[in-house]
């Protein structure tokens, strides 16, 4: 199924890009995580925050075909 | 109250907003805020709050101006850097000329939990202007543990987020990031620009004219990030994040962070000029990717597969994958920790 | 240029954020920005600006420090009010003690055409910091004319929004808004909280900092507008508004807000202490509206179905339908015009 | 058919509350303004702009169910 998956901050650097839309085989966000590690290399993905359609969400919610996924990662700076 | 004395004049746009009115005026005036570090977010923050009149502010930081904050820390001046004054009290004396009739008092140290503990027993809210988790989940406790809000801030690069937290309300920092952070970016390794600060401190301040005001139903519930470079803005529901067996928030709380044996520890090594750090928990820390990031951010680095030695000019600092540091070229404890944090997160 | 000379370790944290680098960083120093108005916005994004390295940076405004401003317009201290200090002249004296190794030039006077005209032709960007549409159309003009990019901010209340203009590129003022506004609200009648002036000024300086360091790509083409108290943000995409008859930004310019004729006209009433304000062009004005607007700032008004009265204080002032005022209590025009743009935009 | 309404600044004030949902009979953004000035007693409503799903409309822009209509007045401070 199609995701819409939105990245900040050094992620999104290292994506290249801020936003990304793939073809999910799976579906939880767990098998998501896996998928955005694998193909797009980002880093430190087990400690960011996952919000699913603008609500939080952990690694076993279920997601479902047109659902907009943000990976939000934690940052120190102030 | 000293911040009810003077003009009302001077306060007289902010009064004409119909959600404060003089009613909300006299009760910032009768409010106590304690700023939790006075870097970039901490000082635009107070400013903010020393210009709308709250009648008491607090400021707890450990650090000294630089050169390298003026380029995003409001309150400082040439002077306060060339000088090295402390931040604390270089906010206090800008504030003092910006706002001369509400008190204002400021301390020169480490917000750990026993000072901490003090101060929000104290207070009617509390800003984060920190720069680093350890001390954001000592605040966390503190708060949750005198009962009352909170007001979570951070930024790196362009990048940012505000979150507020009411105990007996939100679910807390604890459940937002289920683990505490073991390696972030910092504005020292991705760097930052000044408009972030901004965005942020205005998020965290209007909070908090909010909830002093008796408006806590116009708080946000939400989870707010955003990107000014990227132009992006997201605001995320905290209802289901919510964990009863939270150790701060939940239905037994222990405010593990208030606890001694949980909080980063420092020994001076005799003899060497070089500081252990420790973290509270040992970390599991990727040091390939830390590595890139501090080339990135200009400082020569060495290592091997067991440990990343990074040199800042002034120090040498190697890290081990479990998070213990060795700082080399000071035996002040403080200093090493800074420089940990400014690292690691 | 002097930008350059200073150490480079001040910028650091800026050189770090990778979309500016060291090259960006030059390019900040040899850029040179217009800010028109030094009020709340103009403060703070001149503030912004001069701690990032803009190399140089022309200010211009008519008003001078008032009490009641230092609730929100960062730059300026309790002294610089009791000493009725002109606004630009308090913005370059602080901006002095924060970054003294940029040149800042400010100008104590109205931005009318003539004026804007010439500081345009020398400027890479201009930033929006006024409280009136008559000088923003001025503004609009000039920078079009001129072919640089100029950024629209507007606040009040907990409200605000923020545009990007770039020439050849982008729908401009004239398209966004059709017509020109007859009757708005200001701060001086519904208030404004220092947070969102921040936020507006985050959003104006997060632009020019792209801008200016060649990161055109990143610039927002959307139109952002938010409220802080009431936790709104939307984001609209401007493409489709653009008039091919525009006189600004269509096929056959004719900037006709340079035009002397186009602009705001004030007559001294002779031995009566008196000013005569008339719009450009006549308006529509709903006196019931603005008569509520006028008692919930604190007004004394009075009138009949012709005319609306307001008493503040200081002076009365009378208006009709047309948008024709008469000030009375004072016969400098200057002070006119601005109460006049105060109580109706 | 169903349109959201998001209202902002004074107007915001002036109808009580930030978003409306209404059926509307008709389907231009006229008719929307003039149910919103009658129903609300909306002020100064000619001169605010109208952005239809986040795209500046004026006020012939036909509306379809499900819409989603923001109110954004000029102001002036700064």
């Amino acid at each position: 199924m199609k995701i819409k998956v939105l990245l900040f901050a050094h992620l999104q650097e290292e994506a290249g890009k801020g936003e990304v839309e793939l073809e999910l085989q799976g579906d939880t966000v767990k098998e998501l995580m896996a998928v955005m590690e694998k193909e797009y290399r980002l880093t430190r993905l087990p400690q960011a925050m996952i919000a699913v359609n603008e609500e939080f969400a952990d690694e076993e919610t279920v997601l479902k075909e047109g659902d907009s996924v943000a990976i939000l990662p934690p940052v120190s700076g102030g | 109250m000293k911040g009810r004395d003077c003009s009302m004049e001077r306060y007289s746009r902010q009064i004409r907003f119909a959600s404060i009115g003089e009613n909300g005026q006299k009760q910032l005036a009768d409010s106590h805020v304690l700023i939790v570090g006075a870097g970039a977010l901490g000082s635009s923050a107070a400013e903010m709050l020393a210009r709308s009149g709250v009648g008491r502010l607090t400021i707890i930081d450990r650090d000294y101006v630089e050169e390298s904050n003026l380029q995003r820390q409001q309150l400082y001046a040439e002077e306060d850097a060339e000088m090295k004054w402390p931040k604390a009290a270089a906010a206090e004396k800008r504030l003092g000329q910006i706002n001369g009739w509400i008190d204002i008092q400021s301390i020169v140290g480490e917000a750990d939990p026993q000072t901490l503990d003090k101060l929000a027993a104290e207070a009617d809210l509390i800003i984060d202007g920190t720069d680093n988790f350890e001390t954001r989940f000592i605040i966390n406790d503190c708060a949750y543990k005198h009962g009352i809000p909170w007001i979570y801030g951070g930024c790196v690069g362009s990048f940012g987020m505000a979150y507020t937290m009411l105990p007996g309300k939100s679910p807390c920092l604890h459940c937002l990031l289920k683990r505490v952070p073991v390696q972030t970016e910092t504005c020292e390794t991705a760097g930052v620009i000044a408009p972030i600060v901004q965005m942020v401190a205005a998020h965290q301040t209007a909070e908090a004219l909010k909830l002093l005001t008796g408006n806590q139903d116009a708080v946000a519930g939400q989870y707010r990030s955003f990107d000014l470079w990227h132009n992006q803005y997201i605001s995320v529901k905290t209802d289901s994040i919510h964990d009863e067996a939270c150790l701060t928030c939940g239905e037994s709380p222990s405010y593990p962070f208030l606890e001694k044996e949980n909080a980063m520890k420092t020994t001076v090594l005799c003899g060497r000029s070089t500081v252990q750090v420790r973290p509270a928990a040992p970390k599991e820390l990727n040091l390939q990717t830390m590595a890139l990031q501090a080339r990135k951010a200009g400082y020569e680095i060495s290592g091997n597969p067991y440990l990343l030695s990074i040199e800042t000019g002034e120090n040498r600092i190697v890290v081990f994958h479990d998070g213990r540091a060795l700082v080399h070229g000071t035996s002040d404890e403080a200093q090493a920790k800074k420089l940990y944090q400014s690292l690691i997160g």
